[in-house]
């Protein structure tokens, strides 16, 4: 089988594509994607350090099977603050959002 | 074989991650973003983790996607290609994220990881079953109480008062 | 009397909760009340001064429990004779200028209320025996002066407030910084003054050092020592006159107390490196304050300076490092503090009247005035240390003490002298001589105005023509103090 | 001991009114007539109440009684009851009459206890007591910015040479020594240290007796009511500096040049203000530079050895030149007017006046047998022993010229003819009454010094026992001199003769400088006082912007950095993403850099 | 499993408590009596923290710890919770929308607190942390139709989302490095040696980001004003102290309590970070005029006296945290003082005269400031006496000496509003009533305060026995 580094290496690389989507885009679905790229590097770790390492009682399927649960909440409520602004201001731009600065 | 089926779903899952931030409309990186999730899922198949592989396609590809979907449509004008999606801050971030992913990938190369070879224990769903309910119970149900006030955090912001 | 300290520190604080309790309608009954209370504290100190065993060098009516004994923290009170000068100062000053606010007229009672916070402030600076208790009565000042000043002042008020709070904030951070290295760099860690006064010079001279001019700049802002001065006029000019009054003629000693107190007996190696120092600053604080105040067409802002000159004699008493030097040091802040808390009520008076402080304003006053003039040129001459007025005393004991050591600086400090002469001379030609100006209907002091001043008057008598009445209480702890040098 | 009543009497009854002052002084002069009858030989010294202590030495409040003290005693008294009968009299009418017996009250009471001090820190309190006195009465009418003008600079120039006799207390304390005169004999008389204590005693008494260059403050307190200029600026406080030289003279004779310095200062004021007093037109600056002149001289005898010359001309001074200032108060007092081109022939009109200002000029000439003639008589013998030609000359100078100015004073006020539109009329007698007592001393006060009482006053002031006698040529010199003076003054202004050249450009500078009194008061205008106000105002301005403008720089500073960190709260959310994940990044670098020991 | 169910019997409660204020809620009872029951939950719950087992037993498999220092910092969650619903009752709401929702998310919040501090696994501190942010959205955002609370709630999701992602990821790395999540597992592997120190610190820097998101340290606090400014008053408070004091307690308990994890490389680093904390907080809130702006500055610089108490070794944990304890009572009354005497989002205007109109409330208000400030002989300085007295035992002069250079700036702003209440006169005199439950708060921080400054000793005990 292919060594572990070479997963990690590609949840690493969708973690910093994550962080790319994070800093650089204005929308903020768009951010909503690059966080579950980022949440899903975490499990793709998880996952992959469950198998190569064999933990018994299934650690790491069981955290990411919560985490999946969890970025579904995150995700809900995410989206939901995102529709609220939009209602307000009919914007989706991160940075057209500051009022409160300074 | 093993390695070869693995290089391409990575490829998939890398290459449909970058195309789901950096595609101009953002339905479309919606598309890719399943994509990404799906190819993920196919890994979770490869790494021996159908079950998390199934629940992947069930929740995220079915349950999140929609939603973003969703979220997409109340939103944004579908093919309004003429506004701008990177802010201004594009070559910090990206100079940020390029040293980030150069000393990730060192330290992962350099690291531990590139000698471990896969071991024979394998998680089946009756370990994850056996384990919610036992070692992993507290977590287990604490995210009942997380989904909980997700929901009603959603509902108490979502709705609206005629 | 067993906690007659503890008595004496939070008996304005009682008064305090009293005054809370008026309706501050009762202007009256608010005003009678913080009298009696600073009259009680006034009579409590003197009982002490009565009891006070002269012969004794240590500290007396001491009380100690502990506080906080996980970092050995300690209440901790007790009175020798460096301190009992000061408090006596506090209790009189503190209880006059409360006899001489009938200027205040808007919100009298929170007035009082601050003011009598201040009182247990300075008095438990003076008392206190450990460092933290020091300092944590040293910081409770600073509050209630900002609010004096700041509400109660003239017409640069705020600024006038901003600037005394922080730069006397920015000197006593440095002193806490500094309180706690004393705390680890002796063995057994100890905030108590008296063990430290043991202790603490065996340090090595490095430690030694850091920490002396640690503490010293605290005690230079609050002294104030050049170039730390620049907040004195401001504040002295713009607060109300009574607060002028215990600014000037206790806020200030809190600083040279505390060289006393903490930098000549713990750092006595330090103290001979640095002795030139403090008698080049003094020598430099006498003149240079002398000659600006000579400047000044603001008559509060040339006492004020003023001040910063007498200061410097604190100074050249303290790096003589001897008992002349000493004992004029100690003596000089008792005097600055009657001498000068009388020029500030003098000022006070005229600017009740003209509502203006310009000597422009000014002239002849003594035709008009001749009580007036009287108490100016008393006090005048006093502050330009004529013999035979208190003044004098404490000048020419911290000039004796300094020449023994430094004879060039005593030199320049006397020639430096004649600088404060014409000061005090041009000043009273200025407001008192001449043609009195036209249409000037002014009153001369009133009755209140006259029985401040003659107890303030009387005891510049009394020091000047008898020192002892004052030196012999802080003889003993002197001769300790130079003894453990 | 009875003297310091003296002090508690002059300064507890003079408030009251003219009557109690004199009644007061008038007992202290009685006391002191008492002390000198019961002196005992060689002095006495009585330590009273323990003052203070400085460094281990322990000062005391005391009493020294020696001749010199009761010479002073004597003439402080005397002459200060006269003139405050006097002053009841000319002081009549003032506003602050009862003021004006309060502050000579505790002048006599500063004075007298400044000569019974029994060490220099005593006599530097009560020195400064004078001082003050002097200065509040100078500047008595202060409604005049002259007279307040005069006070200030009385004060302030004077208290220039008591800084020297502070130091030089400060360094007689420092090398252990006492302050005690009785213990002075003792000091070590090589010791440089002494020599510059000495020197810088004698700048406090350069102050006092406005010797050069410290002479400025005298004719401009000239301002103050005349009778004060007369007890205070002729007869008693400026002789205090000449007192003190006597006091510490010990001092002196241990180190040459100290003395030299006494003699050469005292020479340089004699002349000079001799000089300026030849031109001076206002009676009373007149009679202030014959003072500084006079005061001088006896400097100079000091300064030559001549300790009972100096002492002996102290007291004929005072009594001739209280009495001078007395009767040049009654002019005053009658015309109106100081300037003496404005009066004359009042002779006429003020007999009494008139005859005994005569007495007292011709005393001060030195005519004999007036009691100036008996002490500078005694002066020239000193000098003539001492054995200067300098010194001799000067004192010679003064004489001459000192003969000419009074001789010029008389002609122009009482003599000739009435230029003054006022009506002149005598004093009162209350005024009168002090001129013909001093009058009285003034001429026949010399003869105690003279060889017709055997030298008795040398005898008694430097307890000797020796037999005076008579210097015939000397006598007959000095008499030729003032003779000479009185000539001149004759010729030059009754009978208006010309000196030859004296319209020469050659001549015209020195008159002009003499007349602006060689520039002095210009001089310290220039170096001292200007470059004084110009340093407060640059201190001023420096301590505005400079070392305030720093303590407000640090705050503006600060605020300006806390401003530009507010900026950075750009309420743009993925500029706090970005920081968020770039301070994240830097701190893992570091980390890092750290682990692989980069840093 | 018996002992695992009686440890969390408090959490039970709050659990119950919760649900009932939800159908309270959705049975439309008023907002007081909703308000009521939320506060019996949590003293029931308090109550209940007295009873639970002894420490020592492993709960839950590991997933939670039972020790003092969780014991400790549960009643603190309560404390913090009880205050921040009695200031929530003082509170003068616009309207009776989501009063059940709103007290059931207070209460899921301090459940996922009490959760966060006695847990024993890297899984069970991220799910508590994630729950708690989640919550934190949605309390930030609970004016929902106004502009600025929703922005703030988005601000806030956008950043925590990002943080908590992070520190998702450095767990994931853990487990990977330790192949367990149990912090006494990872704790003796660490022991053990051979781990990539690299990678460590890799995922040690990513955990740290993730809590000190929490803790609000510089570079993690950009979030801290906006949302505060955008929330309502009680909620702001909430944060201020619920969410702070969690932070810390996690940073504590896994990088502190495995001192492993932080031997190699981070030297210095909590020094320049407490620094950089309380100086920039300082600064940023130097020229404030929104007050709430200006406290929740305050409260970034406040964190870093709190992280200078951890930079400083051992003694300085204990600090550190009564460094929070005072915090949480002066912070709390400081924001209760300014939400009762202004409105949201109010500016140094509307205190001006304050000093007339309400002579009580402004005195107080002072007082809380003051402490804040650090000026004895309140709470607040003996706080940060602690904390200096323990830098410079640590021989950290430098950092000793931010410490009272930054009170110096603090000073400044907190006079501001001093400043403006008493030396400032208005026009407006009518007096302004603060309600019975919002005196209560007052009066409880107010005693803190004071007599905590004054005898300390009951915090410094507990202190004592929590770390030994």
């Amino acid at each position: 089988m292919i060594p572990l580094a070479h997963i990690v290496v590609l949840s690493a690389f969708l973690f910093c594509v994550g962080i790319y989507g994070v800093l650089t885009q204005r929308n903020a679905i768009r951010f909503l994607i690059s966080v579950e790229l980022i949440l899903n590097a975490a499990n793709i770790n998880l996952v992959a350090f469950n198998k190569y390492l064999g933990t018994p009682d299934g650690l790491g399927q069981v955290f990411a099977l919560l985490i999946i649960g969890v970025a579904a909440a995150a995700s809900v409520v995410g989206l939901i603050l995102v529709i609220a602004v939009y209602r307000l201001r009919k914007s989706v731009f991160m940075d057209e959002f500051n009022l409160l600065k300074w | 074989m093993n390695a070869a089926v693995f290089y391409l779903i990575a490829g998939l899952i890398a290459g449909s991650a970058v195309l789901s931030v950096t595609v101009r409309d953002i339905f479309h990186g919606a598309i890719w973003l399943a994509l990404t999730l799906l190819g993920i899922a196919f890994l979770y198949f490869y790494l021996d983790a159908g079950f998390l592989g199934v629940i992947q396609i069930l929740v995220y590809v079915g349950g999140i996607m929609a939603l973003f979907v969703f979220a997409i449509m109340l939103t944004a004008k579908i093919g309004d290609h003429a506004i701008r999606q990177v802010n201004r801050q594009f070559w910090p971030g990206l100079l940020i994220t390029a040293t980030l992913l150069a000393v990730m990938l060192k330290l992962v190369m350099d690291g531990p990881w590139m000698r471990v070879q896969a071991s024979g224990v394998v998680t089946d769903l009756q370990t994850i079953g056996r384990s919610l309910l036992t070692g992993y119970l507290l977590p287990f149900e604490f995210i009942s109480l997380l989904l909980l006030a997700a929901l009603v955090g959603a509902v108490v912001i979502g709705k609206v008062k005629r | 009397m067993p906690h007659l300290l503890t008595l004496i520190i939070f008996l304005p604080l009682a008064g305090a909760l009293a005054i809370a309790m008026i309706p501050s309608r009762q202007v009256q009954l608010i005003r009678t009340t913080a009298l009696i209370f600073n009259g009680a504290v006034l009579a409590a100190v003197t009982l002490v001064a009565v009891l006070f065993d002269r012969t004794g060098a240590g500290m007396q009516f001491m009380e100690s429990q502990a506080w906080i004994p996980q970092v050995s923290i300690q209440y901790s009170v007790g009175v020798d004779g460096i301190s009992l000068a000061l408090v006596f100062l506090t209790a009189l000053l503190g209880f006059l200028a409360c006899f001489a606010t009938t200027m205040i007229t808007k919100r009298v009672k929170e007035y009082f209320l601050v003011y009598q916070v201040l009182m247990t402030g300075m008095l438990g600076t003076f008392l206190a025996l450990d460092l933290v208790v020091f300092y944590i009565f040293w910081e409770t000042v600073l509050i209630p002066m900002f609010f004096l000043i700041g509400i109660w002042g003239g017409a640069r008020r705020e600024y006038a407030a901003w600037k005394f709070f922080f730069y006397t904030l920015a000197g006593s951070v440095v002193m806490l910084l500094a309180i706690v290295g004393i705390y680890f760099a002796v063995a057994p860690h100890t905030f108590n003054m008296m063990e430290l006064a043991h202790t603490a010079p065996l340090l090595s001279a490095g430690l030694q050092g850091a920490l002396f001019l640690m503490f010293f700049f605290a005690f230079a802002v609050k002294i104030p020592v050049f170039p730390f001065h620049t907040w004195l006029p401001d504040a002295h000019v713009e607060a109300p006159t009574p607060v002028s009054v215990i600014l000037a003629g206790v806020l200030l000693k809190m600083g040279t107390y505390g060289l006393f107190r903490v930098c000549v007996p713990f750092f006595p190696q330090a103290l001979m490196t640095f002795a030139w120092l403090l008698g080049v600053l003094g020598a430099v604080n006498l003149i240079y304050g002398a000659c600006a105040a000579f400047a000044q067409t603001d008559f509060k802002k040339m006492i004020a300076y003023s001040s910063v000159s007498h200061m410097g004699f604190v100074l050249l008493g303290v790096a003589a490092m001897n008992s002349a030097g000493f004992n004029g040091s100690i003596l000089e802040m008792f005097n600055h503090g009657i001498i000068t808390g009388a020029m500030f009520l003098l000022v006070g008076v005229v600017y009740e009247r003209a509502h203006t402080r310009e000597f422009s304003a000014f002239g002849g006053l003594a035709s008009i005035m001749p009580r007036y003039a009287f108490f100016l040129t008393f006090m005048a001459l006093a502050s330009l240390g004529l013999p035979g007025l208190s003044g004098f005393v404490g000048e020419f004991l911290s000039l004796a003490g300094i020449f023994v050591i430094f004879p060039k600086l005593a030199i320049i400090s006397a020639v430096g002298l004649i600088a404060v002469v014409i000061l005090f001379l041009v000043m009273v030609r200025k407001v008192l001589w001449g043609k009195p100006r036209e249409r000037i209907l002014w009153s001369d002091m009133n009755a209140g105005e006259v029985a401040v001043l003659i107890p303030l008057c009387i005891l510049t008598l009394v020091v000047g023509f008898y020192p002892d009445s004052i030196l012999q209480f802080q003889q003993q702890a002197v001769d300790m103090l130079v003894k453990a040098l | 001991m009875a003297f310091w009543l003296n002090i508690a009497f002059g300064r507890r009854l003079g408030l009251g009114s003219a009557y109690v002052a004199v009644a007061a002084s008038l007992m202290a002069a009685v006391l002191a007539v008492l002390v000198f009858c019961t002196l005992p030989p060689g002095g006495a010294a009585y330590e009273l109440v323990p003052w203070i202590t400085i460094n281990g030495h322990p000062i005391t409040v005391g009493v020294m009684v020696d001749s010199l003290t009761v010479m002073m005693l004597l003439v402080v008294t005397v002459v200060g009851t006269l003139i405050q009968i006097y002053s009841i009299g000319y002081m009549a009418g003032d506003v602050r009459f009862s003021r004006y017996f309060a502050y000579i009250s505790l002048f006599m009471a500063s004075m007298l206890a400044l000569v019974l001090a029994d060490n220099l820190l005593m006599l530097y309190i009560f020195w400064e007591g004078v001082g003050l006195c002097s200065c509040l009465l100078v500047a008595f009418w202060y409604e005049k910015p002259a007279a307040a003008a005069a006070g200030v600079k009385a004060f302030v120039t004077t208290r220039v040479g008591d800084t020297g006799l502070l130091v030089g207390i400060l360094i007689l304390l420092a090398s252990g020594h006492s302050l005690r005169f009785a213990d002075m004999g003792g000091l070590p008389g090589s010791d440089v240290l002494m020599a510059v204590a000495a020197l810088l005693i004698f700048l406090g008494a350069m102050g006092k007796s406005a010797q050069f260059p410290l002479h400025v403050w005298l004719p401009d307190a000239m301002e103050g009511p005349t009778s004060v200029s007369a007890l205070i600026h002729a007869a008693t406080m400026v002789a205090a500096g000449v007192y003190l030289v006597a006091r510490s003279y010990v001092l002196f004779t241990a180190h040459p040049l100290a003395l030299e310095t006494v003699a050469v200062i005292g020479a340089i004021s004699a002349v000079m203000a001799a000089s300026i007093a030849c031109t001076a037109n206002d009676i009373k600056k007149v009679l202030a530079y014959s003072t500084v002149s006079q005061l001088g001289l006896m400097m100079l005898a000091l300064g030559a050895g001549g300790y009972a010359a100096g002492t002996f001309h102290l007291m004929t001074h005072a009594f001739f030149k209280a009495l001078l200032f007395l009767g040049a108060g009654s002019v005053i007092h009658a015309v109106h007017t100081q300037d003496i081109r404005e009066m004359g022939g009042l002779i006429h009109k003020m007999k009494v006046t008139g005859i005994t200002f005569i007495i007292g000029a011709l005393a001060l000439a030195g005519i004999m047998p007036f009691a100036g003639f008996w002490s500078k008589d005694e002066i020239f013998i000193a000098l003539w022993q001492g054995g200067d030609p300098v010194l001799f000359g000067a004192a010679v100078l003064t004489s001459f010229l000192t003969a000419f100015y009074m001789a010029r004073v008389i002609f122009l006020t009482f003599l000739g003819t009435s230029r003054s539109k006022a009506h002149a009329h005598e004093s009162p007698s209350v005024m009168t009454f002090p001129l013909v007592v001093l009058a009285v001393f003034a001429a026949g006060l010399g003869f105690i010094g003279s060889p017709w009482c055997h030298g008795a006053f040398q005898n008694f002031i430097t307890g000797a026992d020796e037999e005076v006698h008579f210097n015939l040529g000397m006598i007959a010199f000095s008499t030729a001199l003032s003779l000479g003076g009185i000539g001149l003054a004759y010729l030059l202004i009754v009978k208006g003769v010309k000196l030859p050249g004296s319209d020469g450009p050659g001549r015209a500078w020195f008159i002009r400088l003499v007349a602006n009194k060689y520039y002095i008061d210009e001089i310290y205008e220039v170096l001292l006082i200007q470059p004084f106000h110009r340093l407060c105002g640059a201190l001023m301005r420096f301590d505005i912007t400079r070392v305030d403008g720093a303590v407000n720089g640090v705050a503006a500073s600060a605020a300006a950095l806390a401003r530009f960190v507010r900026r950075l709260q750009t309420g743009r959310v993925e500029n706090y993403l970005l920081m968020q994940a770039g301070g994240a990044l830097l701190l893992l670098l570091i980390i890092l850099g750290k682990l692989c020991r980069i840093f | 499993m018996i002992s695992s169910i009686q440890f969390v019997i408090p959490e039970l409660i709050l659990t119950c408590g919760a649900l009932a204020l939800l159908m309270g809620g959705v049975f439309g009872l008023r907002r007081k009596m909703l308000g009521f029951m939320a506060l019996f939950s949590v003293v029931m719950g308090f109550l209940a923290l007295s009873g639970t087992p002894g420490a020592g037993n492993i709960v839950f498999s590991g997933m939670l710890t039972n020790d003092i220092f969780g014991f400790a910092m549960r009643a603190f969650v309560f404390l913090a919770a009880g205050l921040t619903l009695l200031m929530s009752m003082g509170y003068r709401w616009p309207d009776e929308e989501d009063a059940g929702e709103y007290y059931f998310f207070l209460l899921a919040a301090t459940i996922s607190m009490t959760l966060a501090v006695s847990a024993g696994n890297l899984l069970m501190i991220y799910l508590a942390v994630e729950a708690l942010s989640i919550i934190s959205y949605v309390l930030a955002c609970y004016f929902k139709k106004d502009l600025y609370s929703t922005e703030a709630g988005l601000k806030y999701f956008l950043f925590g989302a990002l943080s908590t992602g992070i520190m998702l990821y450095g767990i994931s790395l853990v487990y990977g490095l330790a192949g367990t999540l149990d912090l006494a597992g990872i704790g003796a592997r660490l022991a053990a040696g051979g781990i990539h120190a690299p990678m460590l610190a890799l995922a040690g820097v990513m955990i740290f980001a993730g809590l000190a998101f929490k803790a609000s340290l510089v570079p993690f606090h950009m979030w801290v004003a906006d949302v505060y400014e955008g929330a309502p008053w009680p909620v702001a408070a909430f944060f201020s102290i619920g969410p702070k004091a969690l932070g810390f307690a996690l940073l504590v308990k896994v990088f502190l309590g495995f001192p492993a994890f932080v031997t190699s490389g981070w030297e210095g680093i909590a020094v320049a970070l407490a620094i950089a904390t309380m100086t920039l907080g300082n600064l940023a809130a130097f020229h404030q005029t929104s007050v709430k702006r200006l406290l929740a500055f305050s409260s970034v610089a406040q964190a870093g006296y709190m992280l200078a108490g951890l930079a400083s070794g051992v003694p300085g944990v204990k600090a550190a945290f009564f460094y929070i304890v005072i915090y949480a009572f002066m912070n709390m009354g400081a924001f209760a003082c300014a939400a009762f005497l202004s409105s949201e989002r109010a500016d140094l205007d509307a205190f001006k005269g304050l000093g007339r109109r309400a002579p009580a409330g402004a005195f107080i208000f002072s007082v809380f400031l003051v402490s804040l400030a650090g000026l004895p002989p309140l709470a607040g300085f003996l706080a940060k006496f602690f904390v200096i007295l323990c830098a410079v035992d640590a021989r950290q002069y430098v950092l000793a000496g931010a410490v009272v250079a930054n009170s110096i700036l603090a000073f400044f702003y907190y006079l501001k509003i001093i400043k403006a209440m008493y030396f400032e006169e208005t026009s407006s005199v009518e007096p302004i009533k603060v309600p019975l439950c919002g005196q209560m708060v007052l009066v409880l921080c107010l005693l803190a305060v004071v007599v905590l400054g004054l005898w300390p000793q009951p915090v410094m005990n507990i202190l004592a026995v929590v770390f030994p």
